[in-house]
């Protein structure tokens, strides 16, 4: 028998008014890998996340998690099975402190609120997330503690599967550094499977063991860092050129 | 509702309890005074019920009169028409009242209604209610019964009117206290903020929505009855939009999600209507909803966090 | 909610709380069995002895107090303050003609009246309130109000609870059917009202040799309108006149068009309409532009047409419409002349509806002061005492001046404390000199006018 | 007894009616599409135009139409001072605040009125349109026709606007898509006023129009706004012709509902309509962002 994939989809279709935002997508994603997923803007990489969470149910192609048929779940239930997401632009809970954020994340393993705190806590100080932030409230704090608050309020639900869409996006050079650090700390010390939805080269580049990379809705190729960056239809599609 | 409670909370109850049960000495014995204390609280438990979905689910509820209506309906017709004492009869009106809110709810939220769609819509429920109402009921004004007791919760006495409508005030701030100590305090909070992250936390946002709007309506639904025995009669038109909206407007001065707040904008305001109604009602008529007028005005521009906000910074300051 | 401080079990708090409320239960259980005052049949109630603004003179049985606080609640806020602040100018004018002119409460050693006034506010709650205030602040024996049904039963269990008599100038019939023991009403139910307008238009169709056999009936769906409306379908009934229909709106209708449509398939003889003021006038217009014809068009209630706003918006689409009015202001006795004129001049316009129930009501009040005054000299103002007074009046135009300003002149309250005699006079927009005018046309005709019927321009079909 | 001739006077009169609905509800949903500010001062805004129309049109006896002329411009200037005063500080802020803001707004205007012209309804006596033309069974009101025919010549002027001149598709841009009219080079500030501004105007007209037959008092407002949004919701963001679609659908039930039901009951009868609507069309009959 095959290893199962953590993450599988097959064919996966969505579609707006006439554009296929996602159009027949196939990938798979192992456990504990961290993907890059890129290509250019519209290509469909955040679509495919949505498809994923449940926030858009696609129209064809069905997406598998462990094995398990989760096409027409609904997200919480996804969620629940132990995937989690972040967004380009933060969605921080402005007037909650910060602690109470990542702990609205940490209720959906631990019912009671004591216990889920605590991994609030816990979570928050592995992001190194410093003490004094954590009673501050979500619209007092600056980006890159809102990136790392979206995060640890996704890694407080403890999921197998983070997908994480443009993290580095606006962030200072040695503020993508540390990002870089995190990112590769999650993967290894939580063995969390990190899907890394990225535009910033050097992001994807340094942390991706496999990149996948999308155009118009398609996978068009996929591979080591190094091949991928070398393939002459990525190049294309990046200059904006059709391949023929 | 396992939260563990801190010490400072139950200080506050306490508090709420003493001063609540201060007022009607206070007033030594001036019938006038223990009626309007007994309007004003019926109408602060109003808004901190309101809180539940307003304050923290954020669901911009304008249908409070609704489920009001239908519970205090439910209650009076019960014992009129079949002998069920208003004691049992408000639970039975409020579970109505809830059972009418979940059924809209339920469409409400699958095809996910909010912001200023849900706004609008409880805003034509009200009206819905109104017409479908006067439809059944008749233009006609319903008394009820002059007996009085405390199985029928109708008394001579306004300071009994008043503890009534006071426990129902401590009885909504203290489903408020347990639910904001909650996971459903946390989860309606973070539907609140934003409902797509909520949903992305594994919040099934839609079920928790009903569970605000179902605590919110059965409380309403049991204060109706009451708001009856002030009224002294009922009739289609207690399904009254612009007192639904007042609601609402209480709770968005005092500031979303604080039942404080919302206690403080709900007396005072209230209060200072009444105030003006007695005071310049005949010389400058409507001087009081002017004055709502501007008081929204202006604190949705310079203090849209309501007033709960302004009351913390100038503590902060002090402190 | 940091968790720093010290936590305190949950269960502690759900303790505090049962026993809070266990406490608060056995209270309120002690307090309605044991000290709470009891329903209407104890006679000790707190309210029983006469607070009236002089403390000093009640010291002495037989000293009477120099001023009677008289309360008005009132609607002067909201789409009723039309009605409700004429009342408060009408009031003033009575109390100080009785203080003035008749020389205040005889019988008391000539007290004095005071008028003290409330806005009703546009809720139940804030009318309740209103008569409160006034009763726990002023101790008044007798109030007045409050023109709309709510209202006035929102007083009604302030006034009964403390045994105050309530004169009122609600119309709708129930008020009077609850076996309230304080209420009394001189004004005409609405029930009459609607049947005022069907004995108008069936005694000018017998004088004018004219046939009716159809009529359609609409009225604005409040509680008033549709109890006239009620009136007026039991007088149409049982003189064997056919309803083709009979249609209720709100009054807060935009679009009466349908209505319209509605009625013009029926070709029926005469319309009976109770409007408020809104759709009076959209009516009117809305006939006029319609080419709608009708023997007559009678309104019942006392709004729509005939007052001086309503003219003054619909012009001469309610030319020769009517109303029914609880008031005669061209009646030709000496008393009402008198007050039409006094109100005329000191407020510039002519007294309508909402001042005339006023003028009557309050002197029936009078009337009954003097009367308390005579029959309980030691105790006048006891509401029992009040109460009897109030029931032993039989008052006729040589009487009385109450009785001269009301449309029949004849004033008696039955056990229920509605007047027996009740009486509206219609009103008929007429021209005259060039200008769109009310006058009274029956039940007698203003001298030199008459009712124009039926509506010219109308030929009857076949 | 509802005969066929008069279900089809009724389909006539509600097609009319929502005209006129629609021609109210525009200026909000340009209000809202463009801006997205959530006004629900709405129909306050037009019982302040119908009493000025009163003011001008019993005093100085000039036809309602007439003083259209007037109102227009001067709704226009009152519209941006109202925008540069209580809009533009709660521009992007939560829902509820705007909603507390224009509310406040609407309070402030009822009680003035109030205050100001008392409680009576107030209705020009004199119009130019008082008659109706008779064809077979059918009764055509002149004012309601001509109210329908200019709300419709406005509404086809509107459109013009919104998709041939510059600031007419800069609107039309920024409804659709903030970001994209950003890059255009759009002035976001100038563009709300005057989008503000030209809502309040299309209220003018609306007021004048309806005081060729209907009348003014302080909580006229109250009914217009709430079924200003129900148009607005049903449309979603269709633009005129969503405006204009839902309008007559509202007009339709209000009309059909007081024949078949009761007109006590009509406002039920569009509200309910307005529930399906959205609870199976969540975006809106036209579609919505």
């Amino acid at each position: 028998m095959m290893v199962e994939a953590l993450l599988e989809t097959k064919d996966v279709v969505k579609r707006f008014g006439g554009i296929r935002a996602v159009d027949g997508v196939s990938i798979s994603v192992e456990r504990g890998e961290i993907v890059g997923l890129i290509g250019p803007n519209g290509a469909g990489k955040t679509t495919l996340f949505n498809c994923i969470t449940g926030t858009y149910t696609p129209e064809e192609g069905h997406i598998f998690f462990e094995g398990k048929e989760i096409t027409k779940l609904p997200s919480n239930k996804i969620i629940r099975l132990g995937i989690a997401r972040t967004w380009q632009v933060v969605r921080p809970f402005k007037k909650m402190s910060v602690i109470d954020a990542i702990t609205t994340g940490a209720l959906l393993r631990h019912g009671k609120i004591d216990e889920a705190r605590e991994k609030a806590r816990e979570v928050a100080q592995f992001l190194g997330l410093p003490e004094e932030i954590l009673k501050k409230r979500g619209d007092e704090i600056t980006l890159m503690q809102h990136k790392l608050v979206d995060l640890a309020r996704a890694l407080a639900t403890e999921p197998k599967l983070l997908l994480i869409d443009e993290v580095g996006a606006g962030l200072r050079p040695a503020e993508l550094n540390m990002m870089i650090e995190t990112l590769h700390k999650i993967n290894k010390e939580r063995g969390t499977t990190l899907v890394v939805v990225e535009h910033i080269m050097r992001l994807v580049m340094s942390i991706s063991k496999r990149v996948i990379v999308m155009h118009e809705g398609k996978v068009i190729a996929q591979g080591k860092p190094e091949e991928v960056s070398n393939n002459p239809q990525v190049i294309q599609a990046y200059l904006g050129i059709k391949p023929v | 509702m396992r939260a563990s409670i801190t010490r400072g909370p139950i200080l506050e109850i306490l508090i709420l309890i003493v001063i609540l049960a201060i007022i009607p000495l206070a007033l030594m014995g001036n019938a006038y005074y223990e009626l309007l204390a007994a309007t004003v609280v019926l109408f602060s438990s109003m808004v901190v019920a309101w809180n539940i979905i307003g304050g923290y689910a954020g669901q911009l509820d304008l249908g409070a009169y609704a489920y009001m209506g239908v519970g205090g309906i439910v209650t009076a017709e019960l014992w009129m028409k079949a002998g069920i004492p208003p004691l049992l009869g408000i639970f039975v009106g409020g579970a109505v009242s809830a059972l009418i809110a979940i059924l809209i709810g339920i469409p409400t939220f699958r095809f996910g209604i909010k912001e200023v769609w849900y706004a609008l819509l409880t805003a034509a429920l009200v009206v819905i209610f109104n017409n479908i109402s006067r439809l059944l009921m008749g233009p006609f004004d319903y008394y009820l019964p002059p007996t009085t007791g405390f199985v029928y919760l109708k008394f001579n006495s306004y300071v009994i009117v008043y503890a009534i409508a006071a426990s129902f005030l401590i009885i909504a701030f203290l489903v408020n206290f347990f639910v904001e100590r909650s996971k459903m305090g946390y989860y309606f909070k973070a539907i609140r903020e934003d409902e797509l992250a909520a949903e992305m936390v594994g919040i099934d946002t839609r079920r928790y929505k009903l569970y605000a709007l179902l605590l919110y309506s059965f409380l309403l639904g049991v204060m109706g009855y009451i708001y009856i025995v002030i009224a002294a009669s009922y009739s289609y038109r207690i399904f009254d939009s612009s007192a639904s909206l007042s609601i609402a407007i209480m709770g968005i001065i005092g500031g979303l999600g604080s039942v404080e707040g919302g206690i403080i904008s709900s007396m005072v305001l209230r209060s200072l209507g009444e105030y003006f109604r007695s005071t310049f009602g005949s010389s400058l008529p409507g001087l009081d909803l002017l004055l709502y007028g501007a008081v929204l005005i202006l604190i949705g521009i310079f203090q849209p966090e309501g007033i709960s906000s302004l009351i913390n910074k100038l503590l902060k300051r002090k402190g | 909610m940091g968790n720093k401080e010290k936590a305190v079990s949950t269960s502690a708090v759900i303790a505090i709380v049962v026993v809070v409320i266990l406490v608060a239960v056995a209270g309120i259980y002690l307090a309605t069995r044991g000290g709470a005052p009891s329903t209407t049949t104890s006679p000790t109630t707190t309210a029983t002895t006469p607070k009236t603004a002089s403390p000093t003179t009640q010291t002495n049985t037989t000293a009477y107090p120099s001023q009677i606080y008289i309360g008005l609640v009132e609607p002067l806020t909201g789409s009723y303050a039309v009605f409700g602040q004429e009342a408060q100018q009408a009031a003033q004018l009575i109390v100080d003609i009785i203080n003035n002119q008749l020389g205040g409460i005889k019988s008391m050693g000539g007290a004095k009246l005071v008028l003290v006034t409330e806005d009703a506010g546009g809720t139940p709650e804030s009318a309740r309130l209103a008569a409160q205030k006034l009763i726990s602040t002023y101790h008044v024996p007798i109030m007045l109000g409050a023109y709309v049904s709510r209202f006035t039963s929102a007083m009604a269990a302030v006034t009964e609870q403390n045994k105050v008599i309530l004169m009122t100038d609600a119309l709708v019939d129930s008020l009077t059917q609850q076996g309230w023991q304080y209420i009394f009403r001189v004004a005409p139910k609405s029930s009459a009202h609607g049947k005022a307008a069907v004995d108008f238009v069936l005694d000018m169709a017998k004088k004018t040799n004219t046939t009716i056999k159809t009529a359609v009936v609409l009225n604005e769906d409040s509680i008033f309108g549709t109890t006239v409306a009620n009136g007026a379908v039991l007088e149409l009934v049982s003189n064997g006149i056919e309803i083709s229909s009979h249609i209720t709106y709100p009054y807060d209708i935009s679009d009466v068009t349908p209505i319209i449509n509605q009625i013009k398939q029926l070709n029926a003889d005469i319309l009976i309409s109770i409007p408020y003021f809104n759709d009076g006038v959209l009516l009117a217009k809305a006939i006029q532009a319609s080419g709608l014809k009708f023997a007559f068009i009678a309104g019942a209630g006392a709004c729509g047409y005939t007052d001086p706003d309503s003219i003054k918006a619909a012009g001469n689409a309610v030319l020769y419409y009517t109303n029914t009015y609880s008031y005669n202001p061209a009646r030709p006795t000496e008393w009402n002349q008198k007050v039409v004129t006094m109100f005329e001049q000191r407020y510039g316009k002519l007294p309508t509806e909402g001042a005339g129930i006023i003028f009557y009501s309050l002197m029936t009040v009078y009337e009954a002061l003097e009367k308390a005054g005579k029959m309980f000299p030691s105790d006048p103002l006891n509401p029992d005492h009040l109460r009897a007074a109030f029931l032993s009046l039989d008052l006729n135009d040589t009487n009385s001046i109450a009785a001269q300003l009301y449309p029949s002149g004849h004033i008696k309250f039955g056990p229920d404390g509605d007047n027996l005699y009740p009486q509206t006079a219609i009103l008929q927009v007429q021209l005259v000199g060039g200008n769109l005018t009310p006058v009274v046309v029956w039940p007698e005709a203003q001298p030199g006018f008459s009712a124009i019927f039926p509506r010219p321009g109308w030929a009857p079909t076949k | 007894m509802i005969s066929p001739s008069l279900v089809l006077q009724n389909t006539i009169d509600g097609v009319f009616l929502g005209l006129f609905y629609s021609l109210v509800a525009m200026g909000l949903a340009l209000i809202f599409g463009v801006m997205d500010i959530i006004n629900f001062a709405h129909g306050d805004l037009l019982m302040l135009a119908a009493y000025f129309v009163w003011l001008t049109s019993a005093d100085l006896s000039v036809d309602p139409t007439v003083t259209a002329l007037l109102l227009v411009p001067l709704f226009f200037l009152i519209g941006l001072s109202i925008h540069y005063s209580m809009i533009q500080p709660v521009l992007g802020k939560e829902p509820l605040i705007q909603i507390a803001v224009t509310v406040g707004l609407g309070l402030i205007l009822q009680n003035i009125a109030l205050a100001i012209f008392k409680a009576e309804p107030k209705a020009v006596a004199y119009s130019l349109f008082s008659f109706s033309y008779s064809i077979g069974p059918i009764t055509l009101y002149a004012s309601k026709l001509f109210i329908a025919v200019v709300s419709i010549v406005t509404l086809y002027v509107l459109n013009l606007f919104l998709n041939r001149t510059f600031l007419g598709l800069a609107m039309k841009s920024t409804a659709d898509n903030r970001e994209v009219a950003q890059l255009m080079g759009i002035n976001a500030k100038r563009l709300y006023a005057l989008t503000f501004g030209l809502g309040t105007a299309l209220i003018a007209l609306s007021a004048s129009l309806w005081m060729t037959f209907g009348q003014v008092q302080p909580y006229l407002g109250t009914s217009f706004s709430l079924i200003s949004w129900v148009i607005v919701a049903m449309g979603g963001l269709g633009g005129v012709t969503g405006v204009l679609y839902s309008g007559i659908i509202v007009g339709l039930a209000e009309s059909l509902g007081s024949l078949f039901l009761t007109p006590s009951a009509r406002m039920a009868v569009v509200y309910i309509v307005f529930f399906l609507v959205l609870w199976f069309r969540p975006r809106g009959l036209f579609g919505r962002r």
